[in-house]
């Protein structure tokens, strides 16, 4: 065989083809837009609202930027599989000839394919994973969710300020409960908190008696909690409300685990469990209020939204500003340079890019779960923190 | 003279029930040995002391003149001793040759090379096609052994005994459930086994065992009635008593 | 040194969380102790029984009034497809088993999914059982109380089936040496249809009650699939002592270990499971 | 030592046919056809067919320790895991090189084969099933407690695999991972089936056959099956190398119960005992669930579940056992005519 040469020019003329090919793409109209998500599996609950969003956006633009039709390609990823992932990414860019990407939720995947963003040059929107770190990985590498850091810190900084003088931290035991973990600490502590306990759940836990038992015999002023999204949070809380320990005054904060989509599964449990967050269905702006309009007009009761759905909507309108701003043609740098310091209205109130970090910054809003009167739980804002930045950048500098 | 098998003053007792009383036994080399006795009179057990299957109470059991009774099962298998089962016990998702071929890899110590091809070995295949030639299987190499009849798997289980050369090969009702037909090709592949052989032979059918066997011994209740040739068997009145007379009448 | 009401506490947690074990199990040991098929289908029973409770619940039933109309559902359910699939899976080879009931699992997984979405489900716990008790420096949660009462109230009856009943009897006997038992007149296909059916709903009793520990969700099936197993494995197939035995006993190892070493979380309890069954092959209870 | 050409001689073509072994045949080449024509006629394609050589290596794998050695384990990603974290380890602390990464973690997972062999292996049956599946569990579990090592849930990153040879980087488009896939792939199948006609593939069907036999012909059973575990296991960690090399990270998915059902399900679902079994399965299994996904993700599970039930319903010795029974009946018919 003797390939190794001719492999090498091969390449190189597979790379310059490609590149050809892509271009004739961007000249014929049509910009494909990768979309990568669990639309089956465990989490599909985030593909599903990927997807209503991203739709509502498509059918609100008439798929069309400056001019260009723009065509969405979903692609299952079914979970938390990076090499699943990676080979779909690498197909959406190398076969589909797609120019940017949207999507994944956790931190394994999005950086299995934090590789492929830097070689191809092509966006990828990360719209949910919470590690502050992540958009380190590639130039290319952006969010439009949040950073655990950014939520978590203030949570900490308002349980002080609401009289809470002890807190035990309970996390679930990965990258991004370890951030919660840290970031609660640094907010409460800055404010002059002591942290009694810090205990960290394994992931898959569903009976949490023990854990509870420990937080119970540390007698905090508050437990400030995280874990992620789903069985873990709504067994968490529901065993927290269950055994008393609201009752007994130890006031619980935290993040997206009171998110009003999940807030059924609570139940009337959820009654007077705080929160620290960035996104609420009922907040009430304009933008919010078309949104929520739009979308149960489209999907019915199931379109209620969340933090993913507004994530996907605004990732969009990034990409949808990516193309403008390129006017269509394949240049991931000029593309990432335009949203760089952008600013945009959200749902959840305006949203800017950081121009040096990539990074996200939004408003975040101290909540409560409360009972609407026609029964409908959901989160009323108590205070609000404007313009946050991501406090682990701050600290850790590149 | 030394004995392929011999056994001293063998016991066995299951709590108090003594199943082998004091059994001695001598298996010349080449002989060819017939162990036969009521039912209940302790030859299954016997076999299984013999094999190792069981541990004796008490005695000793020496093949080629040393001791076996501490030996497990496939270590007296290595010494050169191989049974057949009265229920078959082979390998019915594989060849004929395979079968065969899995007695030879092993009695060889080669059963865990990784490198050597079963398929490329010709030293290997001659001798199994000699061997399943001898046996008159030569026919049945290439077919699954769960296909054959109940006959031919019969000897398969001798060809399997005696692909391990064995210096004593203990057969363990060769002929239980076999037609008339069968036994008859079972007798012609015995009487032709070579003389480095030695045999002992448990058996019911007594036809057989009077064509087959120089030597008889007869054992009742645990103990050996008598040991001699078929002859002197057949005119023992004893013999006649506890056994032939209650099954030939 | 923890106080003795951290003890207590933990042991009611323990206790009631291999209650729940131990319901889920206690059909698939009788069905495995009989056909020794791996039926890896047997969690989404409890899955079923418990979704099956949920729509109920949804309709404006009580939850006590739904639980037995999930748990002959299911019951129904597993009958027919004890008379269908499982005929297929029973003459098939032992990892055909596995592969089938996996098989079925997923299509269990994939209809739930599509009735009632991908998400978390919460079965409304009654006003009555919510909340907890407080006794002394002891808080006790009511349900899990209530869980343990019922399901200790299960196994009793079950035990009274075994002992004393001719069905009881018969199953024994079939456990024991299905062979033999066949050879008696006893007609083993129909005695395992009725166990089958029966072990489906104990498992969906299970599922029903234990969803405030294990929540449902579509992927339920397969996720506490390999603890149920566990649980059989240990206690001794076919055997519903060693079930109970063991159940009891994986709760309370997994509720004291993660409280007592909390660093290795869920990793003692499969330790455990895995030197238990070193040292014995054939679990705590198994004839033979 | 005899002759082959004496008298008897004239029985060793025979005992060729008789000896069944794998023998290189059209199968073979198609699939080396197919594999070269996927790189030049599906480009876009190559990364899903990397999986596939990925699935292949490790099915291979499993269907030497279940198929010829009737090792009925429920936990074989245990080495597949094993093998990506090892590959990842050594990427990340000790050299990035690719080709010396696969023989550390064969060597990791053979290790493990052998200590976890020794333990596991006395059993059979379901308790065997039952243990290796908590042995799986239990190291999936040890690696999630262990963050600081394996980056516990959110798996380990952050290394760099340098070119082959030096030569070929890991490009975008996935060639060189490709490539690199199905050499390693022809590598291992060799391997496997070198194994697997060895008097030791034939002592592993003697065992899967009747182990209690294979006893008593003095063949200490355990040592050879902890030794075809070992082998087995290498192989696997091999696999889980290949893909911990061309995804840049190994998550506690490759250490998990699902991995090892989806395994099981390709090999069976191709046939066990064959080898190629192994290459139709995955084939069929990873390929039809990209598809699936890709044409319906919320449902496809519905095809899944149906298809494996068809297949053990319909053809209980899966799709090869299914084709080589065709052939026979073929055959046969000929014959009788």
């Amino acid at each position: 065989m003797e390939f190794p040469g001719r492999f090498k020019h091969f390449v190189g003329m597979a790379c310059f083809a490609a590149g050809m090919a892509l271009s004739a793409e961007a000249m014929a109209d049509t910009i494909k837009v990768g979309i990568l998500g669990s639309f089956s599996g465990p989490y599909a609950s985030w593909g599903v609202q990927f997807r209503n969003a991203l739709d509502l956006y498509q059918e609100q633009h008439q798929s069309k930027a400056a001019g260009h039709d723009v065509e969405l390609i979903y692609r299952d990823v079914g979970g938390n599989e990076p090499a699943r992932a990676k080979q779909l990414a690498q197909e959406l860019v190398v076969r589909d000839g797609v120019q940017y990407i949207i999507g994944l939720e956790f931190t394994p995947t999005i950086l299995a394919v934090a590789d492929i963003a830097t070689e191809a040059e092509v966006p990828i929107i990360n719209l949910n994973s919470g590690t502050s770190s992540v958009t380190r990985a590639s130039e290319f590498l952006t969010r439009t969710g949040f950073t655990q850091w950014q939520v978590a810190a203030p949570a900490g900084e308002y349980a002080f300020d609401q009289g809470k003088k002890t807190a035990v931290i309970v996390s679930a035991d990965y990258a991004p409960g370890k951030d919660a973990l840290d970031s609660f600490r640094y907010g409460f502590e800055k404010k002059g908190g002591k942290i009694l306990e810090e205990i960290k759940v394994p992931l898959g836990t569903t009976d949490f008696s023990t854990y509870l038992l420990r937080i119970q015999e540390a007698k905090p002023d508050v437990a400030l909690v995280f874990m992620p999204v789903g069985p873990m949070s709504v067994g968490f809380l529901k065993a927290y409300v269950d055994r008393g320990l609201l009752k007994a005054g130890i006031d619980v904060y935290v993040g997206a685990e009171v998110q009003e989509t999940d807030l059924p599964a609570l139940g009337d449990a959820a009654v007077g469990i705080h929160s620290v967050f960035t996104y609420s269905p009922y907040q009430d702006n304009p933008e919010n209020t078309a949104f929520v309009e739009a979308l149960t007009k489209k999907y019915g009761a199931k379109g209620l939204p969340n933090l993913a759905t507004v994530a996907a909507y605004d990732g969009l309108a990034l990409v949808y500003h990516m193309i403008e701003a390129t006017k269509g043609k394949k240049d991931g740098t000029a593309a990432m340079d335009s949203i760089k310091g952008l600013t945009i209205q959200s749902p959840r109130g305006p949203v800017t890019i950081d121009a040096k970090t990539r990074d996200i910054i939004q408003n975040v809003y101290l909540r409560v779960v409360e009972k609407r009167a026609d029964g409908v739980l959901y989160n009323k804002t108590l205070a609000t923190q404007e313009a946050v930045k991501d406090p682990w950048k701050e600290l850790n500098p590149e | 003279m030394s004995f392929a098998l011999e056994i001293r003053n063998l016991k066995k007792a299951f709590g108090g029930l003594e199943v082998t009383r004091d059994v001695s036994l001598t298996v010349a080399a080449g002989a060819r040995h017939a162990l036969i006795g009521p039912n209940g009179a302790g030859k299954s057990t016997l076999v299984n002391l013999i094999t190792g299957v069981l541990k004796p109470s008490g005695g000793e059991i020496l093949l080629g003149g040393s001791g076996i009774g501490n030996l497990s099962q496939a270590e007296r298998v290595k010494r050169g001793l191989a049974r057949t089962f009265q229920i078959n016990s082979l390998f019915p998702t594989m060849t004929v040759a395979e079968n065969v071929a899995l007695a030879m890899v092993a009695h060889d110590g080669a059963d865990a090379r990784v490198l050597d091809n079963i398929s490329r070995d010709p030293a290997l295949a001659a001798r199994i096609g000699e061997h399943l030639l001898r046996l008159n299987l030569a026919d049945t190499a290439d077919r699954l052994v769960s296909n054959l009849s109940y006959g031919q798997q019969r000897i398969v289980e001798v060809a399997l005994a005696l692909a391990l050369r064995p210096n004593v090969l203990l057969l363990d009702e060769p002929a239980a459930g076999l037609a008339a037909k069968d036994v008859e090709m079972l007798l012609d592949l015995l009487k032709g086994l070579p003389d480095t052989v030695s045999v002992l032979i448990i058996e019911h059918d007594m036809d057989l065992v009077f064509r087959f066997a120089q030597t008889i011994t007869v054992l009742v209740d645990g103990r050996v009635l008598l040991t001699g040739t078929p002859e002197e068997v057949r005119k023992d009145q004893r013999v006649r008593d506890v056994y032939l007379g209650r099954r030939h009448g | 040194m923890p106080s003795l009401s951290t003890l207590l506490s933990l042991f009611i947690d323990g206790a009631s969380y291999g209650m729940i074990l131990f319901l889920i199990a206690s059909g698939l040991t009788v069905t495995l102790g009989i056909m020794r098929i791996v039926n890896l289908s047997h969690c989404g029973f409890a899955m079923i029984g418990g979704y099956a409770a949920l729509a109920l619940v949804s309709m404006g039933l009580p939850l006590l009034a739904a639980l037995p109309i999930a748990v002959l559902f299911t019951m129904a359910v597993g009958f027919l497809l004890e008379q269908t699939i499982y005929r297929v899976v029973y003459r098939t080879h032992e990892f055909g088993q596995i592969l089938m009931t996996l098989g079925l699992t997923y299509l269990m997984v994939a209809t739930i999914n599509l009735l009632f979405g991908s998400l978390m489900q919460n079965i409304p716990v009654p006003e009555a059982l919510n909340g907890v008790w407080l006794a002394g420096g002891l808080t006790i949660s009511k349900y899990r109380i209530f869980l343990v009462a019922v399901s200790a109230g299960v196994a009793v009856l079950l035990w009274a089936t075994f002992e004393w009943t001719m069905f009881g009897a018969k199953l024994r006997a079939a456990i024991d040496n299905p062979r033999m038992a066949r050879a008696s007149g006893i007609d083993v296909g129909r005695l395992l249809s009725v166990a089958f059916a029966a072990g489906c709903g104990l498992a969906a009793l299970g599922g029903v009650l234990g969803a405030q520990m294990l929540p449902l969700e579509p992927f339920y099936a397969l996720k506490y699939l390999v603890l149920v197993l566990m649980v059989v494995t240990v206690g001794g197939l076919g055997s519903l002592k060693g079930s109970l035995v063991a159940a009891l006993a994986l709760g309370l190892i997994d509720t004291f270990g993660r409280y007592f070493v909390p660093e290795f979380g869920g990793f003692v309890i499969y330790v455990t499971v895995f030197a238990f069954l070193l040292v014995r092959p054939r679990g705590l209870f198994q004839n033979a | 030592m005899r002759k082959p050409e004496n008298t008897i001689g004239t029985s060793v073509p025979e005992m060729r046919s008789a000896l069944r072994t794998h023998r290189f045949g059209w199968f073979e080449i198609v699939m080396l056809v197919v594999f070269v024509a996927v790189y030049y006629l599906l480009p876009g394609y190559l990364p899903l067919a990397t999986q596939v050589a990925i699935m292949i290596i490790f099915a291979i794998s499993l269907d030497l320790a279940l198929g010829y050695g009737g090792i009925e384990t429920l936990g074989h990603a245990v080495f597949y895991g094993i093998g990506g974290y090892a590959a990842g380890l050594y990427a990340l602390h000790v050299w990035q090189e690719p080709i010396s990464g696969l023989l550390v973690a064969a060597i990791a997972a053979g290790i493990f084969g052998i200590v976890s062999g020794v333990v596991v292996l006395r059993a059979k049956g379901l308790t065997l099933v039952m243990l290796t599946l908590a042995c799986a569990t239990m190291v999936h579990e040890f690696a999630n407690s262990m963050r600081a090592v394996t980056g516990g849930d959110d798996g380990l990153s952050g290394y760099r695999i340098d070119p082959v040879f030096g030569l070929f980087r890991f490009d975008l488009f996935g060639r060189t991972a490709y490539i690199y896939s199905v050499c390693i792939l022809v590598v291992v199948f060799l391997i496997a089936r070198v194994v697997a006609n060895s008097n030791f593939g034939l002592t592993a069907r003697g065992i899967r056959s009747n182990a209690q036999r294979m006893q008593l012909l003095g063949v200490p059973v355990l040592n050879r099956l902890v030794l075809l575990y070992a082998i087995s296991g290498a192989l696997a960690g091999i696999a889980g190398a290949l893909s911990a090399q061309v995804t840049k990270l190994v998550g506690l998915n490759t250490l998990a119960f699902t991995l090892s059902g989806n395994v099981l399900i390709v090999l069976i679902l191709g046939g066990i005992g064959r080898l190629y079994g192994a290459v139709i399965g995955s084939i069929v299994f990873v390929v039809l669930s990209d598809r699936a996904a890709a044409i319906d993700p919320f449902n496809w599970l519905f095809i899944l579940g149906g298809l494996i039930v068809l297949t053990v319903w319909l053809a209980p010795d899966g799709i090869a056992g299914r084709f080589s029974a065709l052939t026979q009946q073929l055959r046969g018919r000929e014959r009788k005519s």
